[in-house]
């Protein structure tokens, strides 16, 4: 049944009240545009009241760490191609965001990635050896998440949302005032647990900062497929949660944004949602064909966008960073590579009956057994070997 | 003292907030309501809203947020409100839950307890009554845990929470208002241990959880066809207690292995595939299956025809070859197939 | 590692840049207060300009069918009293809502409600048989879905919020202008379902209005603990889906807003979201002790602002409802009640071997064996009796 | 003509399609990329992107969108990524797509077809090598379809689209690119049936999916030790062919039964269950399983450990008792736990 609404004459026909109380999504939401503090060719843009620029030490670090992890990504590209790692996906193009949102945290703070966040741990310090293993293969996570305080690299995508909040809350009820980073790609968003992680941060007031990193692509898909949003930062108000856009690729807005948001949440105001602008230079992963979907051209445009030319250009411009400089970052990053290279190299080996030491804490009656038969099936290999 | 299950269950929660700070208990309603079964009854009055508290919506999201608090050093014991409402958790619970300790060489174990009311017998309607255990003990690094006793309630569940692995623990509905004499705080048989509930000559009846009174009446009804049956309740069902199991049908040669949840690849097709693997040569029958219909769970009004009760297992039972003859049931079947 | 960010001195030191482009938020945002066109005594405020109202004769049957809805709710709980139905979730209180909603759509669209939608549905006009059929529990839905258009009472939370979108799209994709009206309660917003549907119907275009009835509980949880947002209506902007929020005690304002949301959808603009703010009198469902978590004055309080007199007040008020008008829709309350007491008082019957019937459009092998097992153990049952 | 299962898919999709309008296609990446194991490729250019197309990233959206198209009259073929990527979606399955038939007492029926790559062999990382089969067959309401050879790969999948049920269409993904003769559009034996692939005296290997070029493999190797296996490759795991898996048996009198994922309580279990049950007084040997380990899918370099390969199936043959003795490995244990 429908109806067609018409007006109908009022004893004392008035427009709509005119005093509106002010409007509650206003704090909460995100400016309508990203924040910048250069624009693409590295110039200062004028002072952002609400994003005081990082120290210049501070800028030069990040200039650094994003140079070195720029040629861990290359080298680990390339460790693909000679069969030492399986698969890898590179983060090329996101040096500002993975290397800034490590810059923002503190040690003692947890940091939850996804697969595409090797070049965030090793700038957080993670052995590189340790943080490819997952895609080398030997083991699933090669680190110590609880010493390191880094969850393992996520794969099940926005699960990492959920324990980032749980986390954060565990953390806060026992006296500590530990900030939790999580990562999200913008394809990731689209799930259900990006909407129940964000949301119970919320409610319980847990200090996680979101950090999504939309580089425009969900492997193929194109963010217009993953929302018809304005952009993903507005869906922090539908959380109650204050949320900002920052231009993915200036090094020094992110720093700047990701600094105030962790300060937010460290203070107890709970979680916040930052979106940074990026793009995904290279293919998914070495596995992926990116020409099916998408044309040179747009990458082109992105190169001209490049994180960390605009960085240095910047601090060239200020005197932060000479000739000399430049080549001592350039060298660090090769003997980097070079160490990885050689350490990659080796063949890991692992003992296969370690399969069955981390299913319990003791295993199980059954595991037992099943030890005890690959234990005879290798014994058995070996003679056959012999 | 005659006590309720639920009573033990909410006496078991209490006693373990008690003795270690760092236990928390969240879920849908389990705050002020005390959950819709009660089972988190006075935690909050008694524990205040830091250590049982009420959460959004959303059980991924609570299954999540557990495993972020056990990372940060608690121990959190969460409830799902029915069965079929942890499935949107399953993502969660499958790959995270279960693999945190093997995807991080023992560094993270995430000792949470999942508490999941299951089964049914209660009139639920659709989604109310599903029987969950298979999907969990099919998953490597879950423990799965159901008990069928007032004083194993509060005894496992002690242990559940005490337990540094991630537990599945599967109350079966129907029994939370059964009372029995306990002597709270009861300890009974460690996980890993199946217990002879009731001892028999002539064949072993296997059940875990809302089947195992359906065990005992069946055995109890069965003296009359002049059968003397064992009861075993498995108890845990993961890990699995082979030892007890494989002695009690090696002493009867029968076994019938009854569950509540529909049969095909459920937990009793394991037990029943475990047991004539172990004991074929003890074996005077086929281990036969009791069973809840392949059908998705039915309407109140048509459960009992869906769930095994007495009858059905006492026709399973007389079915055991006791003539040492072979079932007669698939003999056309096969003779027609044959052709 | 962490830095204190601190200001740069700058070249040209300016503030941030004057000229900001339009807020594309602004069209999204639901206002900031729930749209009301009468307050709570009845009386009409001034006209909403983008929200005309509904035309007298449809307010008339607006009238008849809450007053026929809310006999048929006090009905049912009755019947569970005289244990003819399992449970029964009431929407006593909802009235606005629940029949506003069933008059804002067409026939020929889908609706897709929850287990409260009891008298939705009816006043839609289902058989109320039909419609109780799952709590009574001879079968899990009564009705006829796709004759109906009408999704079963769906359980599982959110999850309806899905199926709408999909639905919505594929009428639209067969050329057909289905709108489907999806409900949901202000606690299954929190479900991640709730996320992915009504994400996917903005990125499809899809033509559903999300109408979550908030009644302020979610069984014994309070609307605080499902959210930190200012109302749930901002969780519009996130997907890019307008929003409106209104006084949902207001049958005027509900069936405005609900009207216009779905000639928005209808008209191929993609979703829409409304709020409606409204309370749940009753327990959650007969079995629920209320008392536990909310105190006696709150109910007391939204009394005052039920629907149903505020309607009658209004419609009074404007010579559209007399005291013979008021009188016959009361009597037709009561023979609808009498009737359903009745019907209700046979008690079904249920052929359990129907049981296998509808697993699959053929019963598999196994389940054949299942039947034979069953008639035969029903066989002699009756053996047994006889 | 030699083609992959990968193509045979493909070609079963592109003819489904284009034989019935109502045929849609969708998930994550299928549209312009083609999937990522290029399944759907040149889909969306054939057809046009209402008829193929990707979506926004979420499992639980996908499946229950499905469900809605289908309640508007079409025919959704899905895809999940990867095996353990549709857990998200456990929910929309378990409670819906399975059960909205019986629900509405026949009203709305759901013939949806969820595609998962499964199982592993191919270095995957953590997370896209799960063998979900057993979740899946052990819910009332699917069927549950896994091809192992060329032909079936278009057959079965041709008449998962056709059927009236929803089907969970396991596609093994270490066999994609294995290839075989086969003159497509095949039509093979339909669901319900379960295929002799190579006949053989001494015992009967019975497999599915992943497992049947294990399984004959092993059968060939078996030779060498005078041993004359058949292989009887299951396909349709619901609805399960008892008849021909049972004939088999009784003829053989031995049966191993072969499965890539972990073992306990999954459909191995289940088919050993029922070849007892059924085939008890034929037996020479209990049926013994053959499966992955009960542990977390493990990373690429030691996948091999895990995987039932050709050694463990013709260590289990061996345990068959040839000479009629009792299985060894039982035997201390269980003197240990009589004691
Ligand atoms: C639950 C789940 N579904 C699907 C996948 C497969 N998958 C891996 S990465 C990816 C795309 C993720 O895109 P986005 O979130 O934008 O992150 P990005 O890769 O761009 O960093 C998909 C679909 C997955 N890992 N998890
Ligand atoms: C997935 C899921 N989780 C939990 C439940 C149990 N449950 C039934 S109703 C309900 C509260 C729902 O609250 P709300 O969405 O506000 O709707 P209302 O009952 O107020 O109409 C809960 C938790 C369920 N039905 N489904
Ligand atoms: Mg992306
Ligand atoms: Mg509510």
């Amino acid at each position: 049944m429908t109806t067609t609404p018409r007006p109908v004459r009022r004893a004392s026909p008035r427009t709509r009240r005119p005093a509106t109380p002010p409007d509650p999504a206003r704090p909460l939401l995100p400016a309508t545009e990203p924040v910048r503090l250069l624009d693409e060719t590295g110039t200062p843009l004028p002072a952002h009241t609400d994003y005081p620029e990082p120290p210049a030490d501070v800028l030069r670090e990040l200039y650094r760490r994003m140079v070195v992890g720029r040629r861990f990504d290359v080298q680990a590209t390339a460790l693909t191609k000679q069969g030492r790692l399986a698969v890898y996906p590179s983060s090329r193009g996101q040096e500002a965001c993975q290397v800034g949102a490590m810059l923002a945290v503190r040690d003692t703070d947890w940091v939850f990635p996804t697969y595409r966040e090797s070049m965030a741990l090793v700038s957080r310090g993670l052995d590189p050896v340790e943080v490819l293993t997952l895609l080398r293969g030997d083991w699933h996570c090669g680190y110590d998440p609880a010493a390191r305080r880094t969850a393992p690299q996520c794969t099940p995508l926005a699960t990492q949302c959920v324990h980032a909040a749980g986390l954060a809350y565990g953390e806060a009820h026992q006296g500590r005032d530990t900030v939790a980073l999580a990562f999200i790609g913008d394809g990731a968003t689209s799930e259900g647990d990006f909407h129940e992680g964000i949301n119970f941060a919320a409610v319980f007031k847990a200090p996680v900062v979101y950090f999504v990193q939309n580089n425009r692509y969900a492997i193929s898909v194109p963010l217009s497929r993953q929302t018809a949003a304005p952009s993903l930062a507005y869906k922090g108000v539908g959380y109650g949660v204050p949320s900002e856009q920052v231009d993915g690729n200036d090094p020094v807005a992110v720093l700047a944004v990701l600094t105030r948001a962790v300060a937010h949440a460290r203070a107890g105001n709970g979680p916040f949602l930052v979106e940074a602008h990026t793009y995904r230079m290279e293919p998914h992963t070495n596995a992926d064909d990116a020409t099916r979907y998408r044309d040179g051209a747009e990458v082109d445009a992105w190169r001209d966008r490049d994180p960390v030319s605009r960085l240095e250009t910047y601090l060239r411009a200020r005197g932060e960073l000479d000739d000399a400089a430049v080549a001592a970052v350039a060298d660090e990053a090769e003997a980097y590579a070079a160490a990885l290279r050689e350490r990659m190299n080796a063949q890991p080996t692992v003992d296969p009956l370690s399969l069955f030491d981390h299913v319990y804490a003791e295993p199980t009656p059954q595991l037992v057994e099943q030890r005890e038969q690959v234990r005879a099936e290798l014994a058995a290999e070996q003679e056959g070997d012999a | 003292m005659a006590t309720t299950m639920a009573k033990a269950l909410n006496a078991a929660l209490a006693d373990a907030m008690a003795d270690d700070d760092r236990v928390v208990v969240f879920g849908e309603d389990v705050g002020q309501l005390g959950g819709v079964f009660r089972i988190t009854d006075g935690l909050q009055a008694r524990f205040g809203d830091r250590r049982c508290f009420d959460t959004p919506l959303a059980e991924a999201g609570i299954v999540g947020f557990a495993v972020g608090l056990a990372m940060s050093g608690l121990r959190p014991v969460v409830e799902m409100q029915f069965d079929a409402f942890a499935y949107p958790a399953f993502e969660q619970i499958a790959s995270h839950v279960a693999k945190l300790r093997n995807r991080t060489r023992g560094a993270l174990s995430v000792p949470i307890v999942i508490r999941v009311p299951f089964a049914g017998g209660i009139g639920g309607v659709e989604h109310h009554c599903d029987s969950s255990e298979a999907y969990y003990a099919h998953t490597p690094g879950l423990k799965v845990v159901t008990p069928a006793t007032v004083a194993d309630a509060y005894s496992l569940l002690r242990e559940a929470i005490a337990d540094p692995d991630p537990v599945v623990f599967m109350e079966p509905k129907k029994l939370y208002f059964s009372s029995a004499d306990a002597d709270l705080p009861a300890r009974t048989e460690p996980f890993g241990r199946a217990v002879v509930r009731r001892p028999g000559r002539d064949a072993t009846l296997v059940a875990y959880g809302p089947a195992v009174p359906v065990a005992l009446e069946a055995a109890e009804a069965a003296r009359a066809e002049g059968w003397d049956l064992e009861v075993v309740d498995v108890r845990t069902i993961v890990p699995f207690d082979d030892e007890t199991v494989t002695a009690s049908v090696r002493r009867t040669g029968r076994c019938v292995v009854i569950q509540e949840a529909q049969g095909f690849a459920g937990v009793g097709a394991e037990i029943a595939a475990r047991v004539q693997e172990r004991c074929f040569h003890a074996l005077h029958a086929p281990v036969l299956r009791v069973s809840g219909l392949d059908i998705p769970y039915p309407a109140p009004m048509l459960e009992h025809t869906h769930l095994p009760g007495v009858d059905r297992v006492l026709d399973t039972v007389a079915r055991l070859q006791w003539d040492d003859q072979p079932d007669a049931r698939w003999l056309p079947a096969t003779q027609g197939s044959a052709a």
